[in-house]
């Protein structure tokens, strides 16, 4: 890992020169509440001024360029005596630019999952190596509770990361791309002010969370709390409608749809992302349903975030970014189910 | 040549046209009993349905009277309801309104020309044979439809029934790099256009003529769509407003739609009535395809519609690119204006591609509509269609037409007027 | 499918309408790009709208829009009783659709609303099932062409068919919409079946909820929500009753 | 100045810390590419189950394709849908491999439908197996209700082949009527050729049944169980193993003699679609084999 300093006048040239050669991701204010707020998404950018930089934390996390919301695994082409599976996973280059640390975490526990084990997915892999991402820090917003989960700061998973000290970004460079692409611009190597900065900013931030879940023991309590009037509560509120899963970053659970073309000549077998809150996620042939109730289902997405996964050697797989409780209508969030749990203890 | 005495023609329930209407016709000794054309539709209310409903569901609600025209029926309501309440919609958003409006025109003229009356004069069934037969012809039909329902769905979100056509301009506009690429799309296709032209050179369409009175919207400046005074070629002029002066409708037992008259007995809506009121405004390159159609103002041939209607799509195939021009030197951010709710009546009068709608609403300082009035352009040529028959029949015993060849005239005479009977009986 | 020793049948349909807009027989002859293929999995041997062809020999029948009229119902009646499968398309044919909002006014005073003194003959709108058997219903309004073509293409496999069971949300989601709900309207997405690929809040409106309810729906929970948002009972019931899709739901 | 990201780049990034184990292109293809095969012979077993035999096409993913009893494929039906189904041939048989499949659903409704010569594909095999190496010199009791039939066929053909290294073997099994019975034609060879006890039951009789009839555990009253020289295989539907189960344990089997394999909705197979999650655990990669202890202790498995 390398650290220079760049100035945000430097800086800003070096964002043009990526988003002049390659297509370019970064934040941007789509629409406001009604109360006001904005609401941010990654959207393909044509210069620095496309973006807003000092955006809070986006609507939709990254995850979808990385696991698209539907995606062609393979296709299918028919002849009388049988057929040719055509697989593809190459992706065009692109960079992302502005990454939240919780949302580049979030990309690394996806790594651990697709990458990582007995089954690694090359389609995954192809639009992870192919993506150049800039991370970049923010104030935290007060329902934010990265801290708590220990994802507030990053250290790998990114080509780039920028945290703000002032006049100039303090760069930590962790691929050799991001150092070549930087000899473009004027970059210097930190003086002692510098470093000096970064750590009071660091602190700065890691102050400034107003929210605090308390996860240390919730495998355990997730296990003992199964059988919970808790989930009753909130699944009673949950409209099942998979928002928490869509925005989430690190949601990664999917179905298979096979498609015929209209032309009866050809078919593609898609990958949709899903979610564990949808009425037929558990349901098998013959109509049987494995989670049958709202409560059910709804309490298996907080297992899954909270208790972890084999896949993921059991760790949560939260990172606390509350998009699923700014997105959810029904405003279940996590803090609150999970304090509800605790106070049942 | 032997004097047919007697004939009857019934036919129930005509293809080829939206909805469900009969043609009746009785000859006897030579003379005509009786020729009518009876709409059969069953009537769905929606004006006693707007009864209390929020101003802002009227559109949503009123699109549902015709899925063919139901962008009209959109752009008409959202007139009415503005006008009553006095919004302003930003520049912009008239300029989408009438891509979206020039997209219906498109799909629904099309539609029409290609699918519905070119069968009768290719001789088939349907337009399925021709794709066998006519392969070149159907290849036009379709991308020329494609590319109106494209246009619609970039402008208004979806072609039949729009969805972000909202009171007050539009919820969302489309992007720009969209509007760029219909915009390529709109030029190459007006060769298909050129095409279509050539295969209507060689078709030769009835040859008949009553006198008629045509009304439509008067244009300014250029060609009418949305808005503005009212004429006819009998010299009538009279203000939006005063639409009803205009329409005159009344009720014959035998049908379910109403009928209209103006200066005559009866007079004709549609592309012809808007080409025989508004020729000067057509651009240069659709003057030059009437010229070669033999088609120019006032023409009294109702078959002659669907000349007219051919026409008509390539001079909104032009607009549109002009209007996309506009566009994309504009700023798209916000193509919705706030306004107040508050009690009011207002007229919304739109050319749809059957003629003039007429939507009319009467709103309570609530936003809720107390008193709501549609007229159909069908409705008005109903009429119109009623009094054809007749002549048209007496002329062609008169030249010792075959029971066979009279019925298939007549089926084409309705199908000229594209009518559209559901939306009739609405 | 060949490759499985299995051949495609094409299927031979009628097209009916009844009381509707015929805007979803119209989607029949939209989508240009697969239309020609769409077609050549069909004989349509009856279909008004688009052929003089008045075939009685049909398997399929696909029927539009309700029943208002006695007259109808006999038509109807007949057409179940040629058909070896009925499928009501659209929302009209499935719940009633805005024809339906028609029954909350007594029908005397529809008619003089519209026609005065004359006489005109209307009934109570019906949905198709209220009146014959309906094999499969293709919800809608209009309904999408894309369903119409998947559906098309299973039948002609002799394959099942299969719609979503997930609410719309999912797919507006999907687009990466910003949520209407947020910009302070009423959205019936949480509680309507998927399958539109969420074309109104795309547009930015919310959904009106003319596919009918998903499985398993919380209409409490959305009601309450709406109402905490400060949108009132009766603006959240009447587009609940819209389409007529709700009306088994909501009082 | 130069900014251009590189076309394609296939090998890892250096700051992603899970380098993956395979990135060859090949291995992946095992995963994501399906093996084509053909139908070389259906048997049709009852009304709704019939017996594919599929044979690999290809001599090389023919040679590579190995798997135990207990493991499962994924099912490739192009065009309708993927679908995981218990190996239930013998595991030495390397020309083919035989499938029962149940027609309930899009994909098997599809599969019944074929025709011999039908080309379908496979993935796999996946998921854990029965340990057969541990049950030898113990005695054997193989219990199946219904389609169980299915995924305990591969373990009779192993015991089949292996006959010596086993003490006595019984088969159990039971359905709701006589017709439901599978591979009825190989019953006779099971008891007479390889010497394994089979008891069949039917909940329901008909006319030309003149066996028993009454639950399956109705059958464990009929044969003498050493509860510390065994182990069991149990499959069938959730309540059948259940009650089952707590019957041998009851009997005083220990709980980690006895295996089961469990159903959920599974869409990859690999640990990644989650839709066979049972408590925190993959039915897929973790299972589809259990023992009793572990589905006791799984949340939600019962
Ligand atoms: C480990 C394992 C072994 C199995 N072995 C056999 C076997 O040997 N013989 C047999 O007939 N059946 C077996 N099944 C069940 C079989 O997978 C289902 O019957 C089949 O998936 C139904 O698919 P369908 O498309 O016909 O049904 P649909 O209801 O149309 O299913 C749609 C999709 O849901 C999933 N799905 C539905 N039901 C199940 C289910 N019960 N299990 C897993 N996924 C499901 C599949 O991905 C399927 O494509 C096994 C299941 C598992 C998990
Ligand atoms: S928790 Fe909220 S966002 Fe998630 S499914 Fe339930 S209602 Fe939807
Ligand atoms: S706009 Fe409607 S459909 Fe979309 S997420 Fe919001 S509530 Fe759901
Ligand atoms: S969003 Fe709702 S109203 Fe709109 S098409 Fe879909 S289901 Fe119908």
């Amino acid at each position: 890992m390398i650290h220079k300093v760049i100035t945000k006048n430097e800086f800003k040239k070096f964002v043009d020169g990526l988003i002049e050669e390659n297509q370019t991701f970064g934040p941007k204010q789509v629409d406001k509440r009604a109360d006001g707020s904005g609401i941010y998404q990654f959207k393909e950018v044509n210069s620095y001024d496309d973006m807003d930089l000092d955006y809070t934390v986006t609507y939709s996390s990254v995850k979808n360029f990385f696991l698209p919301f539907r995606e062609e695994l393979s296709s299918f082409d028919f002849s009388d005596k049988g057929w040719d599976q055509t697989v593809e996973y190459r992706v065009n280059p692109r960079v992302i630019i502005g990454v939240r640390p919780c949302d580049i975490n979030a990309l690394n526990i996806l790594d651990k999952i697709l990458i990582g084990g007995a089954y690694p997915s090359p389609y995954y892999m192809a639009r992870r190596t192919n993506t150049f991402l800039v991370g970049m820090d923010h104030e935290p917003l007060d329902d934010c509770f990265c801290e708590s989960l220990g994802h507030d700061t990053v250290h790998r998973g990114f080509n780039l990361f920028c945290t703000d000290i002032g006049d100039k970004y303090y760069l930590t460079i962790s691929s050799s791309k991001a150092f070549g692409f930087l000899k473009n611009v004027k970059v210097a190597d930190p003086v002692n002010g510098d470093s000096v900065k970064f750590h009071e900013r660091r602190k700065y931030l890691r102050d400034s969370f107003k929210t605090k879940v308390e996860v240390a023991g919730l495998p355990s309590v997730l296990d003992i709390e199964f059988k919970s009037p808790v989930w009753k509560k909130w699944g009673d509120k949950c409209l099942n409608c998979g928002t928490c899963a869509m925005v989430c970053p690190t949601c990664y659970c999917y179905g298979i749809e096979e498609t015929i073309d209209v032309n009866l000549k050809s078919s593609r077998k898609e990958r949709v992302q899903y979610s564990c809150n949808l009425v037929d996620f558990a349901e098998v042939a013959g109509g049987h349903n494995f989670r049958p109730l709202k409560e059910d289902r709804l309490k298996y997405r907080f297992y899954h975030h909270y208790r972890g996964f084999a896949q993921n050697a059991d760790d949560p797989i939260c990172v606390g970014c509350n998009r699923c409780g700014r997105a959810c209508l029904a405003r279940i969030n996590p803090k609150d189910v999970i304090s509800d749990l605790q106070m049942e203890d | 040549m032997i004097q047919k005495t007697n004939m009857k023609i019934n036919v129930h329930h005509l293809t080829r046209v939206e909805g469900h209407g009969n043609i009746n016709v009785t000859v006897r000794d030579g003379k005509l009993v009786d020729a009518r054309w009876e709409v059969v539709e069953t009537p769905r209310f929606f004006e006693a349905i707007l009864r209390g409903k929020p101003h802002d569901l009227a559109p949503t609600l009123t699109s549902r009277i015709c899925g063919i025209c139901s962008i009209g029926h959109t752009l008409a309501s959202l007139r009415a309801v503005e006008r009553a309440m006095d919004v302003e919609v930003p520049k912009n958003a008239q300029l989408l309104r009438l891509l979206a409006k020039h997209g219906e025109t498109i799909q629904s003229h099309v539609l029409h020309v290609f699918f519905l009356a070119a069968p009768d004069l290719l001789n088939v069934d349907s337009v399925i044979p021709l794709i066998q037969s006519h392969p070149a012809v159907v290849g036009v039909a379709v991308r020329l439809k494609g590319l109106g329902n494209d246009l619609c769905d970039l402008a208004a979100g979806r072609t039949t029934h729009p969805v972000s056509l909202v009171v007050g301009g539009l919820s969302k506009a489309p992007k720009k790099k969209e509007l760029q690429a219909m915009r390529q799309r709109l030029q190459e296709r007006l060769a298909d256009v050129a095409t279509a032209v050539e295969v209507f050179k060689g078709l030769a369409l009835p040859d008949f003529v009553r006198e008629t009175e045509f009304v439509a919207l008067k244009g300014e400046s250029s060609y009418p769509w949305i808005g503005g005074d009212l004429v006819s070629t009998d010299g009538v002029v009279k203000s939006e407003d005063d639409y009803l002066a205009m329409t005159n409708e009344y009720k014959e037992d035998f049908t379910t739609s109403k009928f209209t008259k103006l200066s005559r007995e009866s007079f004709a809506a549609g592309a012809l009535a808007r080409f025989n009121n508004n020729y000067e405004f057509l651009c240069k390159e659709a003057k030059e395809t009437a010229e070669m159609l033999g088609l120019a103002p006032v023409n009294h041939n109702p078959y002659m519609n669907n000349v007219a209607q051919l026409i008509e799509i390539q001079h909104v195939m032009v607009e549109s690119v002009e209007i996309i021009d506009e566009l994309l030197a504009a700023d798209l951010d916000d193509v919705c204006a706030e306004y107040e709710v508050k009690a009011g009546q207002g007229v919304g009068a739109v050319e749809v591609p059957r003629g003039i709608l007429y939507h009319d609403y009467t709103i309570d300082d609530q936003g809720s509509i107390t008193k709501a009035n549609c007229i159909i352009p069908t409705t008005q040529n109903n009429a119109n269609i009623h009094h054809d028959l007749p002549e048209l029949v007496t002329q062609q015993i008169e030249l010792g037409k075959s029971d066979e060849e009279v019925t298939k005239l007549c089926e084409m005479l309705v199908r000229a007027y594209d009518p559209c009977i559901s939306c009739s009986v609405h | 499918m060949k490759y499985l020793g299995i051949d495609p049948q094409k299927v031979r349909v009628g097209v009916f309408d009844f009381t509707g807009c015929e805007g979803c027989e119209l989607q029949l002859a939209n989508k240009e790009d697969s239309l020609l293929d769409f077609l050549s999995l069909l004989e349509v041997v009856n279909f008004r709208e688009v052929s003089s062809d008045r075939g009685d020999d049909y398997d399929v029948a696909l029927i539009e829009g309700n029943i208002s009229r006695a007259d109808e119902i006999d038509r109807l009646k007949d057409i179940r009783a040629k058909a070896k499968v009925l499928v009501a398309i659209g929302s009209c044919a499935c719940f009633g659709g805005v024809n339906q909002q028609k029954n909350r006014f007594e029908l005397d005073d529809v008619v003089k609303e519209v026609y005065g003194d004359h006489k005109v003959e209307t009934d109570k709108v019906k949905r198709i099932a209220d009146v014959v058997k309906v094999d499969l219903e293709i919800p809608g309004c209009p309904v999408s062409k894309e369903e119409v073509e998947r559906i098309v293409v299973n039948v002609v496999l002799g394959a099942e068919i299969k719609i979503p069971k997930y609410p719309v949300c999912v797919e507006c989601k999907q687009k990466v919409n910003t949520c209407v709900v947020d910009l302070g309207q009423i959205c019936l997405g949480p509680v309507t079946r998927a399958g539109c690929d969420a074309v109104c809040p795309s547009g930015k409106v919310g959904c009106l909820g003319c596919r009918g309810p998903a499985e398993d729906a919380n209409f409490e929970s959305l009601k309450q929500i709406l109402m905490d948002k400060g949108h009132s009972d009766s603006a959240i019931v009447e587009r609940l009753r819209f389409y007529g899709a709700f009306n088994g739901t909501v009082g | 100045m130069d900014y251009r990201l590189p076309k394609q780049d296939i090998n890892t990034e250096p700051f992603m810390r899970q380098s993956p184990r395979y990135n060859r292109k090949d291995v992946f293809m095992r995963t994501d590419k399906a093996y084509k095969c053909e139908i070389t012979n259906i048997v049709e077993l009852t009304p709704t189950e019939k017996l594919f035999h599929l044979k690999i096409l290809s001599d090389q993913e023919r040679r590579i394709f190995e798997f135990r009893p207990g493991q499962f494929v994924m099912l490739e039906v192009p065009g309708f849908g993927e679908v995981p189904i218990s190996l239930s041939s013998s595991s030495n048989n390397s020309e083919y491999v035989e499938l029962c499949v149940r027609k309930s659903g899009r994909t098997t409704n599809m599969l019944h439908r074929a025709k011999t010569g039908a080309k379908l594909g496979i993935r796999g095999p996946f998921g854990t197996s029965f340990p057969m190496e541990k049950m030898a010199g113990h005695n054997i009791l193989l219990v199946a209700g219904g389609l169980g039939l299915a995924p305990l066929r591969a373990p009779i053909n192993w015991v089949s082949e292996y006959r010596d290294e086993y003490k006595d073997v019984h088969i159990l099994y039971g359905t709701k009527d006589p017709d439901q019975m599978l591979f009825t034609y190989q019953y006779e060879e099971w008891q007479k050729v390889d010497h394994i006890k089979l008891l069949t039951i039917v909940e329901k009789a008909n006319k030309d049944w003149n066996g028993r009839t009454g639950m399956i555990t109705d059958l464990f009253k009929d044969i003498d169980i050493k509860p510390d020289d065994t182990f069991a295989i149990v499959c069938g539907p959730p309540v059948m193993f259940k009650f089952v189960c707590d019957h041998l344990d009851g009997l005083g089997i220990p709980m980690n003699r006895m295996f089961v394999s469990l159903e959920r909705r599974m869409h990859c197979g690999m640990g990644k679609c989650c839709r066979c999650m049972v408590g925190s655990t993959f039915t897929c990669v973790d299972g589809p084999v259990f023992d009793y202890w572990s589905v006791l202790n799984l949340k939600e498995a019962i």
